[in-house]
């Protein structure tokens, strides 16, 4: 990891009261949640950080702990340099500050979140299911949220799937 | 004299009477299901916002007359084109002053805006 | 009677669209999901005031497929499967993505000549990416010839493609540690007989559009976009450098061996349609010049790693030696796991920044796998590019932030 | 047949009521511009000049459902997309036909999860099934030609 982005690092751990990792030549930060605002903002303005690259989210289920990791990209295009922020939620439907005051384009990412996993997101613009029908239940990246498999027809289940199997009404 | 108009209308009887005749046996002999899908306003797949018949900017009559004043000049070109030959120079003159005559309707309108939307 | 009597089915018509259209003045209507120009089923509603465009809002989703969460109910082999479906224009630009983020999670090598075939390969498929989006966004502009011009030698393309990997499209040649199989017979012959011939086709593509007055009105200062916009929102790929940022990330950030070969990034600065158009036809050029350095120097040796911790054993070894049949029982029954740790690993893709997040948790599954996909963040713009233009200039605006709908919804 | 021995040389040509209509149908069946996904890019390719499927009639792909007989469900049909591919069936006008391109379209292919319909023939009945992920254009093809020769094949009764 070059020292750049150590140093910037280091910054972000004091103010933040942040752990910073790596992997692979990869910085990752674990920020609390009520900092993300702020951090955000410090990277964009102090540290030049100017797009944000991806947004994401990931449910460990069975760990009621920190249910959610809620991961953002950020790129430094003038210098070269990637961080990765990671944001520790806990609980089945926990809130989330959004930051797309700040980069505009974590507006659809946001919405994708509460759309995908539930997660409630305060003062977002216009917060609404993205991706699933306005009226679907569930949300569906969850991990205790089932695949949704069903069964496939073969020569000796052909029958009763036949008839469970919904037609279409002529 | 009257003779000789008979071929027009023979000509006119049978082109309507063949278009109405598609027309008629069609609504007559098809068969009808209307469905309330069938029957709703397509709008690209999904459900039509508001009713179909709402106000709209007088721009669009505006592009429609246009286009129908220049639809009937390229119309009069038709019989023109096909009697060339035995007009001789007096038609090329004379057509050409009837596009002259809307060549400066063109400009006017050209230059009023007329043709631009805003 | 204006529209507030009228039941609208969805709620997202009360606080997102401005009084005028409640009341009537101005027109609501759907550009919706089957629509010629909207590149597959991307529904807008737009707010018309006459032909002018007052408001645009996006509605994606009609063509959400569950990738990820498919991908999570496979082993980290067979979900490749999965990854040519997302961005069906750019299949092998999917499969090098997620094998380059598995080969960084498990730190698995890659032999030269596996390298320089995924160059090859990823620049034939941003060549035939963009045949089609030339050959839409030009039918869009009522230019129907070109449509034809492009596919005739997109075909040339897949019949490449085809040689090697046996599918046209959805090709899964890239497996994790390098190739599935040796590239065909005759593959150097075709590839530099296409390479031969595609500059003269370039040539003609830009002699039936570049000076065309109509394409030109159409295009012309149609949906400006600066930088500073576009790093704001994320914008990546042709659509940033049409607006004079040189952001590509096989010059900024190299992987599977760019470093080696040089070839320079075209930039536009007027930031429109038309400067979008031309950053991708130049792009058709240095395609070329990398596939051509790459073939030139295409190194002998191995098409697939040796590690067969995570590279299942050729079938000849199958026969004599014991720890082959072990592995290859191993992988194809359970397949490799992965570290309990996540990686970021970004591709340049024909419509931009192409990223994946994947993170294992030491069993053989991916425990997630995120598609940062370029069309998802490019298309979040259109209603500010698409401001007080008329429907037709929408029309060209789509056509040139170039998206893709399985791509967005995934 | 006697009558055309006797009148060979007056170039009249006599056939039955069902040929005539159903050679009309297959001679000009124009498809719907209704490409979801992958297959989609793939029917494009057929329609492009190496394998021409107009050389069929097909010349045009209607953009709106009113000018189209034949609805070909090209990609994955998702549950938030199957209203308005019923909502589009339904707006086509009477002899429509439907041909499923595609795994996704027919069975639901590699996506056997909560977005995609198993299967388009839950929404709308289904005339010829094309298999391929994606099908050849060859393919796409030859499920037509095979709707034409199911189409030769109608009988009166089935339409009046």
């Amino acid at each position: 990891m070059d020292s750049v982005l150590q140093a910037i690092l280091q910054d972000l751990e004091k103010t933040f009261a942040a752990k910073g990792s790596e992997f692979r030549g990869q910085a990752s930060l674990l920020v609390p949640a009520d900092q993300i605002v702020a951090a955000a903002q410090a990277l964009r303005d102090q540290h030049g950080f100017g797009m944000l690259a991806a947004l994401s989210a990931v449910d460990y289920w069975p760990q009621p702990q920190p249910r959610f990791h809620v991961v953002y990209q950020f790129k430094n295009i003038p210098q070269k340099l990637r961080l990765e922020l990671r944001v520790a939620l806990d609980g089945n439907e926990p809130e989330l500050d959004s930051i797309s005051s700040i980069y505009p384009n974590a507006n659809w990412h946001e919405r994708e979140l509460w759309d995908m996993f539930g997660l409630r997101i305060k003062n977002h613009p216009d917060l609404r299911r993205i991706l699933m029908p306005e009226d679907w239940a569930g949300y569906p990246l969850r991990k205790d949220y089932p695949l949704g498999y069903e069964e496939v027809e073969f020569t000796f289940n052909f029958e009763e799937i036949e008839q469970r199997k919904p037609r279409p009404k002529e | 004299m009257l003779q000789d108009y008979l071929p027009i209308v023979v000509l006119v009887l049978l082109s309507t009477g063949l278009a109405v005749a598609a027309v008629l046996l069609g609504h007559l002999l098809g068969p009808k299901r209307p469905t309330a899908a069938k029957l709703a306003p397509y709008e690209s797949g999904m459900n039509p916002i508001g009713p179909g018949t709402r106000r709209f900017p007088v721009r669009f009559y505006l592009i429609a007359v246009l286009f129908i004043l220049f639809d009937i000049e390229v119309v009069f070109f038709l019989p023109w084109a096909v009697t060339f030959r035995r007009l001789g120079v007096f038609g090329l003159v004379e057509m050409f002053v009837f596009i002259l005559v809307l060549l400066v309707g063109y400009v006017y309108a050209w230059k009023k805006g007329a043709l631009d939307w805003e | 009677m204006t529209i507030s009597q009228i039941e609208i089915t969805s709620d997202e018509l009360r606080h997102l669209v401005s009084n005028r259209a409640l009341e009537g003045e101005t027109l609501l209507l759907n550009m919706g999901p089957q629509h010629p120009s909207t590149h597959g089923v991307l529904r807008l509603l737009l707010e018309l005031d006459g032909e002018k465009v007052v408001s645009c809002i996006p509605d994606v989703g009609y063509l959400h497929t569950g990738i990820e969460k498919n991908i999570e109910a496979k082993t980290y082999e067979k979900a490749e499967t999965m990854t040519d479906r997302l961005d069906y224009l750019n299949t092998m630009g999917n499969n090098l993505a997620y094998c380059l983020a598995l080969e960084k999670l498990v730190d698995l090598d890659v032999p030269e000549r596996a390298q320089a075939v995924r160059v090859i390969f990823t620049e034939l498929q941003r060549i035939s990416s963009h045949l089609v989006w030339l050959g839409t966004h030009a039918l869009d502009l009522a230019a129907m010839s070109v449509f034809f011009y492009c596919f005739n030698q997109r075909e040339r393309i897949l019949d490449i493609m085809e040689m090697c990997s046996g599918q046209r499209m959805m090709t899964t040649y890239f497996r994790p540690g390098g190739l599935w199989r040796e590239t065909a017979a005759g593959f150097e012959e075709a590839v530099r007989a296409f390479i031969d011939d595609f500059p003269r086709r370039v040539d003609e593509y830009e002699g039936l559009l570049s000076k065309n007055p109509i394409f030109l009105d159409r295009t012309k200062n149609v949906g400006v976009m600066s930088a500073e916009q576009g790093v704001a929102w994320g914008i990546t790929g042709p659509s940033l450098r049409g607006s004079g940022l040189a952001y590509d990330l096989r010059k900024e950030e190299p992987y599977s061996g760019y470093e080696q070969y040089e070839f320079d990034i075209p930039v536009a600065s007027e930031g429109d349609v038309y400067a979008r158009y031309w950053v991708r036809m130049q792009e058709f050029r240095q395609s070329l010049r990398i596939v051509r350095q790459a073939l030139d120097k295409l190194p002998k040796g191995p098409f697939r790693s040796s590690n067969r911790k995570f590279v299942p054993p050729p079938r000849a070894e199958l026969g004599t030696s014991m720890e082959a049949v072990i592995h290859h029982f191993k992988l194809w029954t359970e397949g490799f796991s992965a570290p309990k740790a996540s990686v970021y690993v970004a591709v340049e893709s024909p419509r931009g920044e192409l990223g994946v997040f994947l993170e294992g948790d030491g069993g053989p599954k991916p425990y997630r796998c995120y598609w940062r996909t370029p069309s998802f963040v490019n298309l979040q713009i259109l209603p500010l590019l698409s401001k007080n233009h008329l429907v037709a200039d929408l029309v060209a605006i789509i056509g040139s932030v170039d998206i893709v709908l399985g791509d967005v919804d995934r | 047949m006697g009558i055309e021995s006797k009148l060979g040389n007056l170039g009249i040509v006599t056939t039955t009521l069902e040929g005539v209509v159903n050679w009309s149908r297959t001679g000009a069946m124009w498809p719907m511009l209704f490409g979801l996904a992958c297959c989609a890019i793939e029917m494009m390719g057929s329609q492009a000049p190496d394998y021409d499927m107009s050389r069929f009639g097909m010349e045009l792909m209607r953009a709106s459902p009113r000018q189209s007989d034949l609805m070909i469900v090209a990609g994955r049909l998702s549950r938030k997309m199957a209203p308005v591919l019923r909502r589009l069936y339904d707006q086509m006008p009477a002899p429509k036909w439907v041909v499923s391109m595609g795994d996704c379209a027919s069975c639901g292919g590699v996506y056997n999860n909560y977005a995609i319909v198993q299967g388009v023939d839950e929404i709308v009945p289904v005339d010829v099934y094309v298999a391929g992920c994606p099908p050849r254009p060859e393919a796409l093809i030859h499920g037509i030609m095979t709707l034409h020769e199911k189409v030769r094949g109608e009988k009166v009764r089935d339409w009046a």
